[in-house]
């Protein structure tokens, strides 16, 4: 047997937009990954344990309203605190381009921006993993 | 096929009671109507002939039963829509800022955008509100920041419509009282809270408390306003959101 | 194996997750079961409960109130989520956890979500061998959420010590179950969303059945309780008559016995499962299968007697005769 | 409560896509469903409450990140698509909110749409235009038609409440969203800009931003007024309304307006809403 690839989607902050999350959700499922949704308004703490607890091996955030720059990086902090690293960190959503570099500073590996096709994604975890 | 009077009496009632009666109250924009190349626009067309007891039942005449055509009987010739541009963000001066922008550019109502905190019922010093507030709309936690988002707006003379559910009932009654203390009298206020409930659950995620207490606030601001803000709707159902999911026009 | 082992033991939560995935991946089964035989001696601590019912009964919600009962005395919890795998694609969606993200936090509370990865009954092949991680950790309880499809899904009841069935009046399958037999897995039944339709109509046809049940058997005391996980009524209750199953149940000596025939079950589970392996591989040598059905097509040779004589002289090999 | 003394008071809030011709038998569909259920089911006397009148947002989810001023042209159908629907107000996206939020600049766009479309293209000197095309009276007919459907559908299984609580709306939703998804991915549904016709570019460099600052001095400011207000009053109001809210004949109203007066916090006044009522969890359909 393989080793199965299991990726949590998350969303931080508050905002209730989850239809991009729940497709990629959906279409993560369709290409054979194992995916773990957590549903709406989970905070930093939350996404990194379940990510844990999880074993997964990608978290995918997800966020609209705009605070991916406070949100995302605290993901990234958290898990470094939990030696825990390891785990792959990509985000999508309402994200300016000129936020991304920063972002990918952080640590957050790849930026999905809306209009991005799933194979992307997919091309990406395939790559990353 | 030859013309079938009913259709033109059937018009003729509507213009002489329908439209007559809001015509006398409310003139249209101009007193005739007419293309570019100045071919005179009816204020309705009709068909000659065919079958007039479909058309009665599917279509019938503006501002009458189905109100397939219309609500009002002279529609956009008596006045324009209200142009109202939702709008919000960052503190509530510069929000107020914008929204005299918006009002000095021509637009005839004012649509308040909240952020997120505001519309899940959080301060912005929660815990929950790092990195959201002012985000995608303005950033409300008390009666004094409603003050600075209408000053110098006479809230009698603009109409207001908030775009807010679960926490709406606090948010009227800032607009409420802000208005008393500009001096304006509740029931002078019109305007809009959107405050369906049901949408939240469905669509958008911003919900706080369990469909049957959610219920009740809807009907205390329902008898409430009844009451005391007799020129505000209440409520409005929205389909915005649920499309906005991802429905199809049918749904 | 045994780092792995004594951090499990330690209560750490990466090992413990990275040994469940060990188990699920199957990808080194040496090791596996290297971990499982070192946790052996520190398993039989946990109460394991199997909480099955058909889907949109509220098992999730439901099971979301227990936990937070069982933390308010205290007690660590751990929960296996399973959720089916796609037959198409082998992926999965696991969403289970969506409705008890708010113990995500909880130090005390471990919830895992499963994939079955074509494994049938309701559970996933790792299952049993993931609430033995649990169980050595230190977990008090071990839950396992089953799939919920119905009929199938008796293999829960093989994993634990209590069964709780979910039913929610209105479904328009409950006399479906009762025919299917579903009723015989349960030991307690919960009936969520009291506050419907139909739910005191739904408590007298189980009872109904059960007094069928119960005339033809002897000593049986399952109870039905009410409940709204929703609204959060009737949880204390439901629980209070878990537990003193609980108790009755170890106290008659039936704990020991149902204990036992999990061992009796796992132990043919393993058997066959090595053998089979065994099998293939005996098959597969050299691609000696291949030829074999070229001698039976052509009929050279025919099915039984070939392989009489082939397994004969395999078993020789081994030494095994 | 009597129909009559509320329908009036209803109003519904739509979007408007880029498909023109379904966008306006939908709204002309809507009107006629309202006013039967209105009249046939709940048996509403006055006119008024069969009226559907709405406020109409162009379609949000259709602006693309992509090629961003092609947005201008449509939120220019979509404006148009409202008003030959009859809305009674409307809201015009700016041409960069897939990118965050709108500049003085776009947001004056947005509304000159609106003007351009009231003012020069002429759809408003007769009422309902576009009645009597065949498309769109066949269009209306249809959509009439299925969504009847899907209310017969909802009420077997219980009204609204409970096909939201059992998840069919959310899925119904979920499947229609996935399936216009993968179209777009493969191609089958063009989006201009996005999966047909793209360039090269850069993303303006005028998006405006909000401070990430803007907390702290928010929390500055509440912090400040939780000194000045009077504290003792803030506390007796927020008592007194937990003490409505533990007696569902209690109109919450008042007592909410009396707490804001005192300066009591958004927050104060829903963290005690939230301990007397529990928070809805949601029932999520993947």
């Amino acid at each position: 047997m393989t080793k199965k690839i299991r990726i949590l989607i998350a969303k931080p902050g508050l905002d209730g937009h989850d239809r991009g999350a729940k497709y990629v959700a959906r279409a993560l499922k369709d290409a054979g990954y194992e995916v773990i949704y957590t549903g709406i308004r989970q905070t930093p703490d939350a996404i990194v344990k379940t990510a844990i607890q999880e074993d997964v091996d990608f978290i995918g955030l997800s966020l609209l309203s705009g605070a991916h720059n406070e949100l995302f990086p605290k993901v990234v902090d958290l898990l470094k605190l939990k030696n825990a690293d390891d785990i792959i960190i990509f985000g999508g959503g309402v994200i300016p381009e000129s936020d991304i570099p920063g972002l990918k500073e952080k640590g957050i590996r790849a930026v999905f921006t809306p209009g991005t096709p799933i194979k992307d994604i997919i091309a990406y975890i395939e790559s990353a993993k | 096929m030859s013309k079938d009077e009913r259709f033109q009496k059937r018009r003729k009632n509507w213009e002489d009671t329908t439209v007559k009666k809001t015509t006398d109250r409310f003139p249209e924009r101009k007193p005739e109507f007419a293309t570019s190349s100045w071919i005179p626009a009816d204020r309705i067309d009709i068909p000659e002939s065919g079958d007039f007891d479909s058309y009665s039942e599917k279509l019938g005449f503006p501002g009458e039963y189905p109100y397939t055509r219309g609500v009002q009987p002279t529609m956009y010739r008596g006045r324009f829509w209200t142009m109202r541009q939702y709008a919000g963000f960052g503190t509530a001066e510069e929000s107020n800022e914008r929204y005299k922008f918006l009002l000095e550019q021509g637009q005839t109502g004012l649509s308040i955008a909240f952020d997120l905190p505001t519309q899940i019922g959080y301060d912005s010093d929660d815990p929950v509100a790092e990195g959201e507030v002012g985000k995608v709309g303005v950033a409300i936690d008390t009666m004094k920041d409603m003050e600075i988002l209408f000053d110098g707006i006479p809230l009698d003379k603009v109409s207001t419509s908030m775009t807010i559910n679960a926490p709406a009932a606090v948010l009227l009654a800032m607009y409420i009282a802000v208005a008393e203390k500009q001096g304006v009298s509740r029931n002078k206020l019109t305007g809009t809270i959107q405050n369906d409930i049901l949408k939240e659950y469905m669509a958008r995620g911003t919900y706080i408390f369990p469909p049957k207490p959610s219920l009740r606030l809807i009907t205390n601001i329902f008898e409430y306003c009844s009451a005391e803000v007799p020129k505000g709707n209440t409520i409005s159902i929205s389909g915005d959101h649920i499309r906005e999911a991802g429905s199809t026009a049918l749904q | 194996m045994q780092n792995l082992a004594n951090q499990i033991l330690k209560q750490d939560i990466r090992a413990i997750a990275r040994s469940i995935s060990l188990i699920e991946n199957e990808t080194d089964i040496s090791q596996k079961e290297a971990l499982i035989d070192t946790l052996h001696p520190h398993c039989g601590n946990a109460i394991v409960w199997g909480i099955t019912g058909p889907p949109g009964a509220g098992k999730s919600s439901l099971l979301d109130r227990f936990i937070e009962h069982l933390r308010q005395s205290n007690k660590k919890v751990a929960v296996i989520a399973v959720d089916p795998s796609s037959p198409f694609s082998g992926g999965a969606i696991l969403g289970d956890r969506l409705r008890m993200q708010k113990h995500a936090t909880d130090d005390g509370v471990f919830i895992r979500s499963m994939a079955s990865r074509g494994h049938l009954g309701g559970v996933a092949g790792a299952t049993a061998d993931a609430i033995k991680v649990f169980d050595a950790a230190g977990f008090d309880y071990v839950i396992i959420e089953t799939i919920g499809v119905g009929q199938t899904e008796i293999e829960v009841m093989e994993l634990s010590d209590i069964v709780l069935l979910v039913l929610v009046p209105g479904l328009g399958d409950e006399i479906q179950a009762m025919k299917a037999g579903v009723m015989e897995i349960g030991d307690i039944f919960i009936i969520n969303k009291k506050d419907l339709d139909g739910a005191d109509r739904l408590k007298s046809e189980i009872e109904y059945v059960l007094s069928l049940k119960d005339s033809m058997e002897s000593a049986s005391n399952h109870s039905i309780c009410m409940t709204s996980a929703t609204q959060n009524d009737g949880i204390g209750d439901a629980l209070a008559q878990i537990h003193s199953y609980f108790s009755s149940l170890h106290d008659d000596g039936r704990l020991a016995q149902k204990r036992k025939e999990r061992i009796e079950k796992e132990l043919k589970h393993i058997a066959t499962t090595k053998i089979m392996a065994s099998a293939n591989r005996f098959l597969n040598i050299d691609q000696r299968l291949n030829d074999w059905v070229e001698e039976v097509f052509q009929k050279k040779a025919s099915p039984y007697k070939l392989l009489n004589k082939k397994i004969g002289e395999f078993l020789q090999e081994l030494n095994w005769q | 409560m009597d129909i009559d003394s509320f329908a009036g008071r209803l109003s519904f809030f739509f979007n408007a896509h880029n498909d023109l011709l379904e966008e306006v038998a939908k709204f002309r569909a809507a009107r006629r469903i309202w006013a039967k259920v209105m009249k046939e089911k709940f048996n509403a006397q006055k006119p008024t409450s069969m009226m559907l009148r709405f406020h109409t947002q162009t379609g949000g989810s259709t602006l693309t990140a992509q090629q961003p001023d092609n947005n201008i042209v449509r939120v220019a159908i979509q404006t148009l698509a409202a008003v030959l629907g009859g809305t009674q107000s409307l809201h015009t996206n700016s041409r960069d909110e897939a990118l965050g939020l709108p500049t003085e600049d776009s947001v004056r766009i947005a509304l000159r749409t609106q003007q351009i479309v009231a003012h020069e293209s002429g759809v408003t000197n007769s009422i309902d235009p576009l009645a009597g095309s065949y498309t769109i009276e066949k269009l209306t007919d249809t959509i009439e038609e299925q969504v009847w459907h899907y209310l017969n559908k909802i009420e077997d299984i219980g009204g609204m409440v409970r096909a939201i609580e059992n998840g069919y709306v959310q899925k119904e939703i979920q499947d229609a969203a996935y399936r216009y998804q993968q179209e777009v991915e493969s191609g089958e549904r063009v989006v201009v800009g996005v999966n047909k016709f793209t360039i090269n570019e850069n993303q303006p460099s005028d998006i405006l931003k909000v401070d990430p600052k803007l907390r702290d001095l928010q929390i500055c400011k509440l912090s400040e007024l939780k000194k000045q207000r009077n504290n003792e009053n803030v506390t007796q109001k927020l008592t007194e309304l937990r003490l409505a809210a533990q007696d569902s004949d209690k109109n919450l109203m008042p007592v909410i307006v009396t707490a804001v007066k005192e300066y009591a916090t958004l927050g104060e006044i829903c963290n005690i809403l939230r301990e007397e009522f529990g928070e809805y969890q949601e029932s999520i359909v993947l």
